[in-house]
């Protein structure tokens, strides 16, 4: 019943936030404050604003938002109603941070998707690493919200308003504009998963699949890119920032891309390829140029479709398959059925791997594409930046193409070399040798979940062309031949059966290793130490005046003798050295 | 004269004094202290207060000694000497003494080093008595009270059953 | 500058909720045994009910909500009058120069509503919930004594009444803890109430050195004429005054490092006990620290406020990273409650308004939220007859469902979260340690502030821990036991305010905020 | 005569009636110690009286008084020695302990 409640409720805020979105389309710019209160010399309170990027992402919220909803009709059975009354405060936080012209507004909205977060990927409970990764994304993210929250009010008290729209960038002493825009970068590169904060995305996977599709690819991490648009001009009034800004992206990028193509279960290889396609939409972002902020809010729409897509189709594969790792799925692919059975999983997963590919005519291609023109303007105007991102994006886009390949051919293909029998994942599997799982039985989802899937694949395709079709051939034509690049290895290596994994690529460069080393375990010891010192050093104190006033009271005893004569003996010997006292001092 | 007659009371009072607080015998000790209250009897009369000497010797040597040595013998006091009449604290005792006596006796001595006494007599059993019924009657009658009221206190105290607390 | 307005209502109000619980309590102890028994929790709702309305009351309209106007505006530049009412003012000790002088402001009406509503709520879940040890009629008395006393501290204009009542809350407290405390482990309570009470009446004792002092060099215990003329001068005695009343106090909030007594004593006593301990006394550190240490000796605050912000910070750090250790339920909340007193500490030290309103709001925010999680740890503890993480188990989820949703929501809101009221707090606190008062040194500022923002992670951690270990994991290991009862109807009824307060100062904090005006 | 040969003598004796009272065993001699003890001080009141010549008798007066307290005073004291005798058996105040702290070590609070 209150489950049915809070399905309803889900679907219908969603659809409701299509409709303000439909309805605020074309509305002029304006803002509005309420509930505000005076502190000292700024005022603290919310303030809501409407404009073309609030719209954007309204829409782009409410569209993935319903698709997300009505697939979990399908998809999720037990504990629905905690889910959607979840799912739907997350995506009143989403809204909260979209409409958001207070700084505070935006960080609760900010922070409340992260307790939002926590919460749905702690979804099944009952499992040890959808635990830990709750926790690993709540602290890192907070960890950096800690920083957000410093830069909003560096810049806030800099600027002597908490207001977005009255963030005058030029009114801001420039020192105080960089620290503050670097620490909103920490929120930033916390909440979008960029490096060094990047390992908590890959470990939030075992949240259910929709959630991951939602939070964790179109809306949530995409916060930060969303963030760092609405403050472009603050932001790109300060070089270094959009330096340090550069190098992080892409560095992350490459790193994850990397990182994607060892990874060996579907949604850790969405996971990353999330992060990689974040960091390009912050490369293009620090380009610091309108056609960079264009083209990352371009790629971040395609980006909400084609990966909320992806993830949505891996959440059909967990759901009917119930596992989406290549090991699992390889037992029903070496037969060739997995195709067969979910056709309509298959048609629509491929179209979202060729659009996160950047297979031309998709939508991917398109927003990727203007990117790669952003940092080639930037370049030729002599900016070293610009030249940086266009090489990282461009060796991104192979790297991209190569894992999307990876993934196509060895979830849904059996290898053609070795026909039936052993490739690298059955190598690797105890259970290949067994029966081949009865997939009799295994079909397509219902309805409920595929029409999302079909209405997604078909923004992933179309959204290509809504920013009207104005390609840079040479551009064009050179993204192709990476993606081209990209893609001959994995088919190559697959029609081997084989698929190295170097160990360093597997480990995702130890850095998980590393940060528990440098940081969970310290603090573990100081937990400990400051147990240890407030029972044996600060407790020890106290207990040390009780024993010892006890212990004196245990030597004073001694002195009640019973004895009328002792006492009488120490009263005149009291008496003689008071009056020796008395003569002392009257003297 | 008096003077004199006054330096051999006290010397008498001393050594006697001495000897009721070291005596090894207890009934000697008793002993001697009739002869120190006597002594300090004759002080008195040096001292011009022949009344209060009288009352000295009535009370005390007549009454209070005769009740120590009724008490000395219902408590089976032994006639013999004693080694161990003394407990282990006297030589501090002794000390402790010693120190209140160099210390009484110095501040005597700077007070009162140069003050005579003129011997008048004015102890009399006449000035005396009129002195307590005219001026002290108050205070007089009030210590009755009190007498009455130890004497109820005694026998109360001796009505108790041992072991009764 | 505090001025008096003479307003007899209020006055008689103010008295009436001062005198109330303590003629009920003398009437309840008087009535006979059984009866009081059977009677005393509905007695004591009633009585801590008709408090709660009288406090009510007392939040003037004038500079209140009801007052409250949106858009931003600001007050009329007389809102620097900070306007005392239900003043009563007669002598009382005059050979002293003691009066007892009560009055409220906006400092103090929204604690004393908070207390008289945590009062009211621990009363009204006795109806139905009580310690094993029974012994409700003196049980509710002492509540009742201990409401008249925070209330009477929190509305003392006098320095030796401000003292009195402030003793007045321990011995009950003692005995609560004493008595009706863990009955698993008698040795364990007596320890901890012995503990709680020596230190505190430690702290007090040094409290009232400090107070003597003041005496001595401003000729007055009376709070609101040192308030209009304050004893200036930062060396020597009025130095060593803020200091004893610094350090008494902060015995009382407690500061690291003289926390020591808090752990035990809230683990040991019984829910109401630590709700009450929680939510209510340990604001009477704090509010003495506003009320008295920073308008009486604002030199020699300025003096020892970088000594004070240092060591809330370092209780922050520390209380976060000794919960994370901590095996018991009971006792990993108590030592929360160091880490959010330090938040509240450290705004204090910064001297600036968005410091002094964090550390306000953040008074209310912790009474509320460790007040709700200290019900709900009683709740489990009740249900599990332990407070032992391992012997509890893992997985309340599946077992008390409703319970743990709602443990993990006040864990949410203690630890911080933006748009629940446990954030404005701790958030104004670090804005004011980003921009403290110019009289203080601002790069130490500037680490603290980083440190006590580290330490909201760290708090994070912690909760999160708790969560995981208690709430989540695999409900086969744990299956619920026969007597695992999911959330009783009293139990919701008694939570329900506080939640709703929590979400309710969560998105909008001008509620508490406009309140206190630019302070 | 001189005023301090009193006084000296005064002094002396009180302070053997001091050593009697510290040092002797028997509770008889204690009693008889504190006897000297209070003629010293009836000494004082005579000397000074013979010294001032107040008219009134006054230290005569308090030495008569104080006499009779002396009186009281032994009644009382030799009462309670014969109960201490009729308990213990014996007159011994250096023996008579029973007020002494009992040896028995009690839970410390902390």
């Amino acid at each position: 019943m209150i489950a049915t409640v809070w399905r309803v409720a889900g679907v219908g805020f969603s659809l409701l936030l299509v409709l303000i979105a439909a309805l605020l389309y074309g509305d002029s710019a304006s803002q509005h404050a309420f509930l505000n209160s005076q502190i000292g010399e700024v005022t603290i309170g919310f303030a809501v604003r409407t404009d073309d990027l609030t719209v954007l992402l309204l829409a782009v919220v409410g569209v993935v938002a319903t698709c997300v909803q009505i697939y979990s009709l399908g998809y999720l059975h037990e504990r629905a109603a905690s889910y959607h009354a979840l799912v739907t405060l997350f995506t009143a936080a989403m809204a909260a941070v979209v409409v958001a012209d207070s700084l505070f507004l935006l960080l609760i909205g900010w922070e409340v998707m992260g307790a939002c977060s926590y919460l749905l990927i702690s979804h099944y409970w009952e499992r040890r690493e959808a635990r830990s990764g709750a926790v690993k994304a709540f602290l890192m993210t907070r960890l950096a919200d800690v920083g957000f929250l410093f830069g909003i009010f560096v810049l806030g008290v800099g600027a002597g308003t908490f207001r977005i729209s009255a963030l005058d960038p030029a009114q801001i002493d420039p020192g105080v504009l960089t620290t503050g825009t670097l620490l909103l970068l920490v929120g930033v590169v916390g909440k979008s998963a960029q490096v060094p904060l990047q390992t908590w995305l890959p470990d939030a996977m075992p949240g259910p699949s929709p959630v991951s599709a939602l939070i964790h690819a179109a809306t949530m991490v995409a916060a930060g890119v969303f963030l760092i648009a609405r403050l472009y001009d603050v932001f790109a009034a300060s070089a270094t920032t959009m330096t340090v800004l550069a190098i992080v992206a892409c560095v992350t990028m490459l790193y994850a891309a990397l990182c994607a193509a060892a990874a060996v279960e579907v949604k850790r290889v969405l996971a990353w390829s999330t992060v990689s396609q974040l960091a390009i939409m912050f490369a293009a972002l620090s380009l610091g140029t309108h056609e960079g902020r264009h083209a990352a809010l371009f790629h971040l729409v395609t980006h909400a479709a084609f990966k909320g897509l992806l993830f949505l189709c891996a959440g059909v594969l967990l759901h009917q398959v119930g596992s989406a790792a290549f090991v699992v799925l390889r037992r029903y692919t070496r037969r060739g059925r997995l195709r067969k059975a979910l056709p309509v999983t298959f048609v629509t997963m491929t179209i979202g791997l060729a659009a996160l590919a950047g297979v031309p005519g998709f939508a991917g291609f398109f927003s990727k594409d203007s990117v790669l023109e952003a940092a080639w303007e930037h370049a030729h105007g002599g900016s070293v930046v610009g030249w940086f991102v266009l090489v990282s994006v461009g060796l991104t886009a192979g790297l991209t193409a190569f894992y999307c390949m990876r993934l196509w051919l060895w979830v849904f293909f059996r290898t053609p070399a070795l026909a039936g029998a052993v490739g690298a994942f059955e190598a690797d599997d105890p259970m290949a040798d067994l029966e081949d799982p009865d997939t009799s039985k295994l079909k397509d989802a219902s309805w409920l979940m595929l029409a999302p899937l079909v209405l997604l694949a078909l923004g992933a395709i179309a959204l290509g062309y809504v920013d009207g079709l104005h390609l840079n051939w040479v551009v064009a034509l050179a993204s192709t031949v990476v993606v081209i690049f990209g893609v001959l290895p994995a088919y190559s290596l697959w029609s081997r059966g084989a698929d190295p994994r170097p160990v360093l690529l597997e480990r995702e460069f130890g850095v998980d290793r590393a940060y528990h080393a440098l940081f969970v375990v310290p603090v573990r010891w100081l937990s400990k130490l400051s147990v240890l010192g407030d029972r044996d050093v600060v407790g020890a104190y106290v207990r040390a005046v009780g024993r010892s006033g006890a212990l004196a009271s245990q030597g004073f005893r001694l002195l009640q003798t019973g004895n009328v004569q002792t006492y009488l003996t120490a009263a005149v010997v009291g008496v003689v050295a008071l009056a020796v006292l008395a003569g002392v001092i009257a003297s | 004269m008096t003077t004199a007659l006054f330096a051999v009371a006290a010397v008498v009072a001393v050594v006697s004094a001495v000897l009721v607080v070291t005596s090894r015998r207890i009934v000697h000790a008793a002993l001697w202290l009739v002869v120190t209250l006597g002594a300090v009897a004759g002080c008195f009369g040096a001292l011009h207060a022949e009344f209060v000497a009288l009352v000295q010797i009535l009370v005390y040597v007549g009454a209070i000694v005769v009740l120590v040595l009724f008490a000395l013998m219902l408590t089976k006091a032994p006639t013999n000497p004693l080694p161990t009449l003394t407990t282990a604290r006297s030589p501090f005792a002794a000390a402790v003494a010693g120190v209140l006596a160099l210390l009484l006796g110095t501040g005597v001595v700077i007070a009162f080093g140069k003050e005579k006494i003129k011997p008048v007599p004015a102890g009399d059993a006449e000035t005396v008595g009129t002195a307590i019924f005219k001026t002290w009657v108050l205070p007089f009658e009030v210590l009755s009270v009190l007498l009455l009221a130890a004497l109820i206190g005694a026998i109360a105290l001796s009505q108790r059953k041992s072991g009764e607390s | 500058m505090i001025t008096v307005a003479n307003d007899d209502f209020a006055a008689g109000v103010l008295l009436a909720i001062l005198a109330l619980p303590v003629l009920a309590a003398l009437a309840l102890w008087a009535l006979p045994v059984q009866l009081g028994e059977r009677l005393a929790a509905l007695y004591g709702a009633v009585v801590s009910g008709l408090v709660l309305v009288g406090s009510l009351l007392l939040w003037t309209p004038a500079n209140g909500w009801i007052a409250y106007v949106s858009g931003g505006e600001t007050l009329a530049p007389g809102e620097q009058v900070k306007p005392l009412h239900g003043v009563t003012d007669v002598p009382w000790i005059p050979s002293l120069g003691v009066r007892f002088h009560v009055g409220v402001d906006s400092i103090s009406v929204p604690l004393i509503v908070l207390t008289a509503l945590l009062t009211f709520l621990c009363c009204v879940y006795s109806l139905k919930i009580t310690p094993r040890i029974g012994r409700m009629r003196s049980l509710v008395a002492l509540l009742l004594v201990i409401e008249a006393g925070v209330i009477g501290a929190f509305s003392a204009m006098d320095l030796v009444l401000f003292f009195v009542c402030f003793e007045i809350v321990l011995i009950p407290m003692w005995l609560i803890i004493d008595i009706w405390g863990d009955d698993h482990d008698a040795p364990g309570r007596k320890r901890a109430a012995t503990t709680f009470v020596l230190m505190t009446v430690f702290g007090s004792a040094l409290m009232l050195l400090g107070f003597l002092l003041v005496f001595r060099q401003a000729g007055t215990f009376d709070l609101v004429q040192l308030t209009n003329s304050p004893v200036l001068d930062g060396h020597g005695v009025p130095l060593a005054a803020a200091l004893l009343i610094a350090v008494g106090l902060a015995v009382k909030v407690p500061l690291w490092p003289l926390h020591i007594w808090l752990p035990d004593a809230h683990a040991k006593a019984p829910t109401v006990g630590s709700v009450i301990l929680a939510g209510v006394l340990l604001k009477l550190g704090t509010y003495g620290l506003i009320r008295i240490l920073v308008p009486v000796l604002p030199d020699a605050t300025v003096t020892i406020a970088p000594y004070l912000g240092g060591f809330s910070t370092v209780a922050i750090i520390a209380g976060s990273l000794a919960c994370l250790g901590q095996t018991d339920v009971k006792r990993l909340i108590a030592y929360s409650s160091v880490g959010h007193m330090g938040f509240i500490g450290l705004g204090i030290a910064t001297l600036s308004p968005a410091g002094m309103k964090g550390a306000l709001f953040a008074n209310i925010a912790h009474g509320i939220i460790t007040g709700l999680l200290f019900f709900l740890a009683g709740a489990i503890k009740d249900r599990h007859d332990t407070s032992d993480l391992a012997t509890i188990g893992r997985a309340l989820y599946a077992r008390l469902p409703r319970i743990a949703a709602l443990l993990t929501f006040a864990c949410l809101a203690s630890l911080g979260l933006p748009g629940l009221a446990g954030f404005w707090g701790e958030m104004l606190v670090l804005l004011g340690a980003y921009d403290p008062a110019d009289s203080l040194p601002r790069a130490t500022y500037l680490v603290f502030m980083v440190l006590a923002g580290l330490g909201t992670v760290l708090t994070a951690a912690y909760f999160l821990r708790l969560v995981r270990k208690l709430c989540q994991g695999d409900p086969a290991e744990h299956p619920a036991g026969a007597f695992a009862v999911d959330l009783s109807r009293i139990e919701l009824i008694t939570w329900t305010p506080l939640i709703t307060l929590t979400v309710l100062l969560g998105v909008w904090p001008g509620l508490l905020l406009h309140q206190w005006g630019s302070l | 005569m001189p005023l301090v040969l009193p006084l000296l003598l005064a002094v002396v004796l009180f302070c053997l009636g001091v050593y009697g009272v510290l040092a002797r065993r028997n509770a008889v001699t204690i009693l008889m110690s504190l006897e000297l003890m209070l003629n010293a001080v009836n000494l004082n009141l005579i000397a000074f009286d013979a010294w001032r010549l107040d008219g009134l008798a006054t230290g005569q007066t308090l030495a008569v008084f104080v006499i009779t307290l002396a009186a009281a005073e032994i009644g009382l004291g030799l009462a309670i020695v014969l109960l201490l005798f009729r308990g213990h058996g014996h007159v011994d105040a250096d023996a008579a302990r029973d007020l002494a702290e009992a040896d028995e070590r009690e839970e410390s609070p902390t």
